[in-house]
This record gives structure tokens, C-alpha cells and sequence, in this order.
């Protein structure tokens, strides 16, 4: 295996299977439309949305922004383990990934709760029809990205299975749902 | 090779954290009461995010191995983001003062 | 069924004298016919939708009362018989959705895929379209109607197009189960994550139903802009597929033979040569 | 081998259903002589709180609900039908599966709207014009399912090459007519009177006829075609 990576590489390799980084670029290019709507909208009502922007917690912004780091840095872990047959570690690393994971979920949800509480709802004003509609399409994005990580270690766990390529497949989905999360943070918490 | 990939890693890790850490501390700059548009800190959050994600690409997702055409289309996504947002956002600007 | 399958050359005369051909002859035929059923029929809605009755690209959800009236008094004639074409050939979709389902029939997964996504999407033209164009008839027939019941005709014609959602949610979702699970390569993979990418469009749409105006009403930039060119690529995609599902199939079991080199740049469907017909038994 | 039990009583509710059907359309007070589409607003309100037609109205509709759909069995044996023919995919019974779900659901849904019509006529009468329009455009131009049907099993029919095809030909040559039929009822929203409208000669008596001509033939033929099936298996075994 490390011999065909090798020999692999000279000539350029894709991580997992090629078809998912056919999803990874249509699916970012249609957000990329997304953020360019919401963009275009904010310059309509600049006030507004500053206004309403002032309203979401930049530091829970940061730290949801720090797990998701974490865990795209877990299961980066996980890819190379599987990749040296170190599957044991390979599998605490998904587990580790998946528990980064639900540590954003949660937080995610604290955060719409509080927003609510504090009386913002998703038709509340424009500003926050785009905050939970970036968020949860983005949550959606989590959420399949649990059952990719369930296929990952589906695949880690039995010596007759162990597919890389469908590791590395799982991995690439999850790095997607980081980037993504990036950018979003930086049009919905950070900028003026 | 085991260790340097696993030191790599971690380095980028560390590093992707570190600009995340930039960036609160560039959000926070205005004191987040000023309520006011403002191109510097703008352009920084998503100079910022646009540099981590290439980070995440080139590193994370492996495309520095990737044969050419991936390396062109993550590039070329990341270019288009960045311009259409901050075009977007300037042409906004100089329509509101305008 | 005969155990040799002999198949004369096709013809290469006038498109009459080989369409007559293909229908005498190629082994393939029915699939073929649903294949053509499903590129004159999207192109006929497309037309009927955008060009005759020209409601589509859709009226503004935030209009008064009067507008709404005045919208369907101009609309009146192109509503009235465009729709009358659409009751005409509505059913001719179903081909389509036959050669769906036998896509699924075709890869290694259980038949149980196949028959959801035929019952799925055969229901999904009743609320997803024909109740927008009674809706949008019963308002065009009397336009001395109250102007109130004339609105409420028109929330109903868009909502019931833009609000079932469900239908095509499960039904690209049915569809990327089996496509990823399959072992026949009836389909590339990634058209597999593709049906992802338009499941989840179908959520984004959901939002019409609370927003009058803005990205997320029925005729905003994210509902109906981004979505409409997300699912044009996406039928563009599995119309092309399809295509060449038909050319590889060999009325076997096991994985679908790939394209030939010769048969993907021949213009032609259904030449390919008769030594392929007779199934490759597991 | 092709299990067959049980498909003549299914086939045999087919006269039970078609009974119904008949005492409910006759029940129906706006049938016989169909409503006008252009009656004004008082007329279809008093149409509605006549007490007598009000009765009649739902009972004859509530008929409609309970067997509106009765016919699915019978379009279910068709199916089975077209599966003995020579067909090399099932894309035909596949596509006459989809249209046999099609046409009862629309016609269900221009009997909900009878129902709610008639189920306040003290309502303001734009209200049940509504309704009563809403009703009578789907119950009327909601034939593309029975269209495609027809179609569709003329085709299966002609691509059933065999010594002795499932169905003659001239079933086949049936249904296009038949099809042909349905189709003005599509147009109905074009005119409130002469024959296109909804209680017109092409809209209302061609169209209502050919579906109960093509009833009754299909019927017939079916009842041949799963006779002569198990006339043959007998042989075989």
C-alpha cells in the first residue's frame, strides 16, 4: 500500500474516491452562491445587519470554529494510522473526530437556544433568516457527516473490511464540513 | 516518516488554531459596539478564512499530492470565493457612499 | 424468446426509416422509448412552463390583491390552453419513471429500491404540478372572481409547486442509497453524492412556506435561483447517464460492461453489435 | 410459473364497482344534466342548499369516496397482463403501475372538493363556486393518467410479438381511440360554454363515455386473456 502511495504521488494522487471530490466541488461552488446572496443582501441593509450581527457571540463563533479544526486535525490522524495499518489508533482517532463532532452539535444547538430565548427567531430579520438558514444547512451537513464517520468506523473495525479508500473518502466529506464552517463563521461572526 | 507526517499535522493544526485565534481578536477590534461597516476588519475575516481553507485543502484534505486538475479546481473555488465576497462587499460599499 | 438473437444492421436512411427500424428491431427498444419519452417531455414542460403560460419563473409572492389579478388577467389565454397541453401529456412522464426504477432493478441492491422510487416519484406530479395548474386554471376561467379567492387560488398554485418537497428529498435520497451500494457500476459514484447535492435543495426550499419576500420566498435567489440551476445540472446529468446505461446494458445480472470507446463517440443508440444482447449469466 | 389465484375475484368486483359508480353518478343532482358553468352565484348557492340536492350530493359523493379507487384491482390485473408480454423490460408495467396510482388520486381530490362545497352551503356563495369550480375543472381535465394509460397499453400491445399476443390487436387500436377521446377534456378551462366546457358535448359525454366504454371492453378482454392463461397452465400441467 505505502508503495503504490509512493509511487502514486509522483504522478498525483486523490485521496478516496474521486467521485466525492466531485461533491466537494459542486456542493462548495452552491455555497459560494449562497454567500454570495447573502453578501449582496447585506449591502442593502448594512445597519441591519451589523445591528443583528452584534447580537451573536463571537468567542462561542471561535470556539465552534476551534473544535471543527480539531476535529478535521483528528481525522486527518485517523486517514494516516489506516494508511500504516495502526487500525486500532485509526479507530480512536474516528471515535475522537465523532466526539469533536458532537461537541459542535451541541454547542450549535445551546447557541440557537439562546438566540431564540433572546427573542431572534429564524423570520426575525433578514440578517438572522441567513444566520439559521447558513447554520443549519451547514448542521445538515454535520449530521450526514455522522453517518460518514459510522461508515469509516464500520469500515476500520473488521479486519475483512478496512477499505482506505473509503476511509479516506469519509475524510475528505469531513474536511468539507470544516471549510465550509470556516467561511461561514467569518461572513456571519467576524466581518463588518 | 510516521512522525514527520503526524509533526505536520500538528503543525498545521497549531497554525490553523492561531489564525482562528486572529480572528477573534480582529473581530474584536472595534469593540463590537461601534455598529459601523468597516473594510479593514472585512477584508482580513475573509483574507483569513480564504487562507485557512486553502490551508485545509493543501494539507488536510492532501491536495498538495493531487494531480494537477484537483490542485487548479480547489484553487480556482478558492479564488472565486474570495473575489465574488470581497467584490461583493466593496461593490456594495462604493454603491452606499456613491 | 428465441435463444439467438439476430439483429440486422441499422439503417442509416431518413430518421423515419430508422426510427421504424429501431422499433422493429433493437433489442432495446422500450428502454430507448422511455429514454425519448423523458427528453421530449422535460423539454415540452420546460417550454410550457417558461414560454407559453409564463408562469415560471415565478410571480411575486409579496404582490397586493390587485396585482395578483391584473397577473392573471395578462396570463389568461397561455394558462388556460398551455395548461390544457400539460393535462394532455402529463402522463407521459411515467416512462421516465419506469426507467428510473429500472436503473435500480438493474444494480446489485434489493428491488425494494427500485419500487420506492417508482411509487415516490409517480405521486409526486399530483401535488408537485397538477394542483398548480388546476389551481392556476380554476383562477385564469373567471376572472370576475372575488380578487380575495383569486389570491388565495394563486399562494395555493405556487405553494403546492414549491411546497412538496418531500417527494424528490426521498426520492434523490432512495436513489443515492442504491447508487452508492451498488455493485454493477450501473452509475459513477458521484452521480451518487450528486443526488446528495439535490436532496438537500430540497430542504433549502422549505423556507417558501414562512417568507413573503427576500432569497427564501418561492421566487428568491436561494429557493427558486440557486435550486432551479441545481436541478437543470442534475437532470442534464442523469438524462446523459441514463443514455449511457442503455448502450452498456446487456440484459445481464452482473456489473453493467463499460462504454466502449467506439460506442461513446458513435452518434447513433442502439448499433451497438448483437454478440452483447444475450445476457452474461452471474 | 406465474402465480394466477385469485385474479377472476378480483376481476369480479369489477361489475360490483361499475354498479356503484353508475348509482352514483346517477345520484349525483349534477350530472344527468351537468351543471353549467355559467350559472351565477345564487344559482349554484341555491343549487347547494337545495336540502334535497345537498343530500344527494354527499351520499353519491361519499359513494365516489369509498369506491373511487375501486377500480385499482382491475388496472392491477392489466398490469399483470402486460407482464406476459414479450417485452424484454418490465418499463411498460412499470408505466401502467404508475398511471393505475394517478388517475383514482385526482379524481379523489375533485371529490374532496364536492364534499367541502357541500358541506357548509350556508358559506357565501363565492365560496362554493370555488369549491364547485375547483371540483369540476379536476374531475374534468384530470385525464393524463388515463390518456398515458391508454396509450401506453396500445404500445405495450404492439411490441407484444408473439405467436399468440396477450391482448389482439385491435385492443390495441381501441385505446388510442379511446385516448383521443379524453383529450378535449383537457381544455375545459377555455370556455364556460359550448362543447369544450365542462358540461359540454367533448368535455363531459365523449369524455365520460369513452371511460366507461373503455370499462367495460377491458373488462371483457381482461376476463379472455386471464381465462385463456389458465386454460393454458392447466395444459402445461
Amino acid at each position: 500500500m505505502q508503495l503504490a502511495n509512493d509511487a502514486a504521488k509522483s504522478s498525483g494522487y486523490v485521496p478516496g474516491q474521486p467521485d466525492m471530490w466531485a461533491f466537494v466541488i459542486f456542493e462548495s461552488f452552491l455555497f459560494t452562491g449562497y454567500f454570495v446572496v447573502y453578501m449582496v443582501c447585506r449591502t442593502q441593509s448594512p445597519e441591519l445587519y451589523l445591528q443583528s450581527q452584534a447580537e451573536l457571540s463571537l468567542r462561542i463563533g471561535t470556539f465552534n470554529t476551534l473544535v471543527l479544526l480539531t476535529s478535521s486535525w483528528s481525522v486527518a490522524r485517523c486517514v494516516q494510522a489506516a494508511r500504516e495499518g495502526a487500525f486500532q489508533s485509526a479507530l480512536k482517532q474516528a471515535y475522537l473526530t465523532m466526539g469533536f463532532g458532537f461537541v459542535f452539535l451541541v454547542s450549535k444547538v445551546s447557541e440557537w437556544a439562546q438566540e431564540i430565548q433572546k427573542g431572534f427567531g429564524f423570520s426575525t430579520n433578514e440578517f438572522f433568516s441567513f444566520y439559521y438558514f447558513l447554520t443549519a444547512i451547514h448542521f445538515l451537513h454535520l449530521l450526514i457527516g455522522f453517518i460518514v464517520l459510522g461508515v469509516v468506523v464500520y469500515q476500520l473495525r473488521s479486519p475483512a473490511r478496512r477499505s482506505l479508500e473509503l476511509v479516506e473518502t469519509g475524510a475528505t466529506y469531513w474536511h468539507t464540513i470544516d471549510f465550509l464552517w470556516v467561511i461561514i463563521f467569518s461572513l456571519l461572526y467576524v466581518m463588518r | 516518516m510516521n512522525a514527520s507526517f503526524e509533526n505536520r499535522l500538528l503543525v498545521v493544526w497549531l497554525a490553523l488554531c492561531a489564525v482562528t485565534i486572529v480572528s477573534l481578536i480582529v473581530g474584536s477590534l472595534d469593540g463590537r459596539v461601534a455598529h459601523g461597516t468597516n473594510a479593514a476588519i472585512t477584508t482580513s475575516a475573509i483574507g483569513i478564512a480564504v487562507v485557512k481553507v486553502r490551508i485545509i485543502f493543501r494539507e488536510f484534505m492532501e491536495v498538495r499530492h493531487a494531480p494537477i486538475l484537483l490542485r487548479r479546481l480547489t484553487d480556482a473555488w478558492v479564488l472565486v470565493t474570495a473575489t465574488s465576497l470581497l467584490g461583493t462587499y466593496f461593490a456594495g460599499l462604493a454603491f452606499s457612499m456613491g | 424468446m428465441s435463444a439467438a438473437v439476430t439483429v440486422p444492421d441499422a439503417p442509416t436512411g431518413s430518421l423515419w426509416h430508422r426510427i421504424v427500424w429501431h422499433w422493429r428491431h433493437d433489442p432495446k427498444r422500450e428502454l430507448w422509448f422511455a429514454w425519448w419519452m423523458m427528453v421530449i417531455f422535460y423539454n415540452l414542460y420546460g417550454l410550457l412552463f417558461f414560454v407559453v403560460t409564463r408562469v415560471q419563473p415565478p410571480p411575486d409572492p409579496a404582490w397586493d390583491v390587485a396585482t395578483v389579478v391584473e397577473w392573471f388577467a395578462d396570463h389568461h389565454h397561455g394558462v388556460l390552453a398551455g395548461f390544457g397541453i400539460v393535462f394532455v401529456i402529463t402522463g407521459f412522464i411515467v416512462p421516465t419513471n419506469a426507467l428510473l426504477a429500472y436503473s435500480m432493478r438493474r444494480m446489485s441492491v434489493s428491488r425494494a429500491f427500485a419500487y420506492a422510487y417508482l411509487v415516490i416519484y409517480s405521486l409526486s406530479a399530483v401535488p408537485g404540478m397538477l394542483l398548480t395548474c388546476i389551481a392556476l386554471t380554476a383562477g385564469a376561467m373567471r376572472p370576475d372572481r372575488d380578487p380575495e379567492l383569486i389570491h388565495w387560488l394563486y399562494d395555493f398554485a405556487f405553494m403546492a409547486f414549491d411546497g412538496t418537497m418531500g417527494v424528490f428529498l426521498i426520492g434523490s435520497l432512495v436513489w443515492m442509497a442504491a447508487i452508492l451500494l451498488d455493485r454493477n457500476r450501473v452509475f459513477p459514484k458521484w452521480f451518487g453524492y450528486l443526488n446528495l447535492c439535490n436532496a438537500l435543495t430540497e430542504v433549502v426550499v422549505a423556507p417558501a412556506w414562512i417568507f413573503k419576500r427576500g432569497a427564501f420566498a418561492w421566487d428568491g435567489e436561494i429557493a427558486w435561483w440557486i435550486n432551479m440551476v441545481v436541478f437543470v445540472i442534475y437532470t442534464t446529468v442523469f438524462i446523459t447517464l441514463l443514455r449511457q446505461m442503455i448502450v452498456r446494458e446487456d440484459f445481464g445480472t452482473g456489473p453493467l460492461p463499460e462504454l466502449a470507446p467506439k460506442e461513446a463517440t458513435a452518434a447513433e443508440e442502439g448499433a451497438e453489435a448483437p454478440s452483447g444482447l444475450m445476457g452474461t449469466a452471474r | 410459473m406465474r402465480r394466477t389465484d385469485g385474479e377472476l375475484i378480483l376481476l369480479g368486483t369489477l361489475p360490483v364497482v361499475g354498479l356503484i359508480w353508475l348509482s352514483a353518478f346517477l345520484l349525483f343532482p349534477g350530472f344527468v344534466h351537468p351543471m353549467s358553468p355559467t350559472m351565477s352565484l345564487d344559482e349554484i348557492a341555491a343549487f347547494y342548499r337545495d336540502p334535497q340536492n345537498v343530500s344527494r350530493i354527499r351520499y353519491s359523493m361519499i359513494l365516489f369516496n369509498w369506491f373511487g379507487v375501486g377500480l385499482i384491482p382491475v388496472l392491477t390485473l392489466i398490469v399483470m397482463q402486460v407482464r406476459r408480454m414479450a417485452h424484454r423490460t418490465p418499463i411498460f408495467s412499470y408505466s401502467l403501475l404508475a398511471c393505475a396510482a394517478g388517475g383514482p388520486t385526482l379524481f379523489l381530490v375533485a371529490n374532496l372538493f364536492w364534499l367541502l362545497a357541500a358541506y357548509r352551503p350556508e358559506r357565501d356563495p363565492v365560496l362554493i363556486q370555488m369549491f364547485n369550480d375547483l371540483a369540476w375543472v379536476t374531475f374534468t381535465s384530470q385525464v393524463p393518467y388515463l390518456i398515458a394509460q391508454s396509450v401506453l397499453l396500445a404500445l405495450a400491445i404492439y411490441l407484444d410479438r408473439q405467436a399468440r399476443p396477450v391482448f389482439d390487436r385491435w385492443v390495441a387500436h381501441f385505446n388510442l381511440l379511446i385516448a383521443a377521446a379524453l383529450v378535449p377534456a383537457a381544455f375545459v378551462g377555455l370556455a364556460l360554454g359550448g362543447v369544450l366546457a365542462w358540461d359540454g358535448l367533448l368535455s363531459f359525454w365523449v369524455k365520460n363515455v369513452a371511460i366507461g366504454l373503455w370499462v367495460v371492453v377491458m373488462g371483457l378482454v381482461l376476463r379472455q386473456a386471464i381465462v385463456r392463461e389458465r386454460v393454458d397452465k392447466e395444459v402445461v400441467a
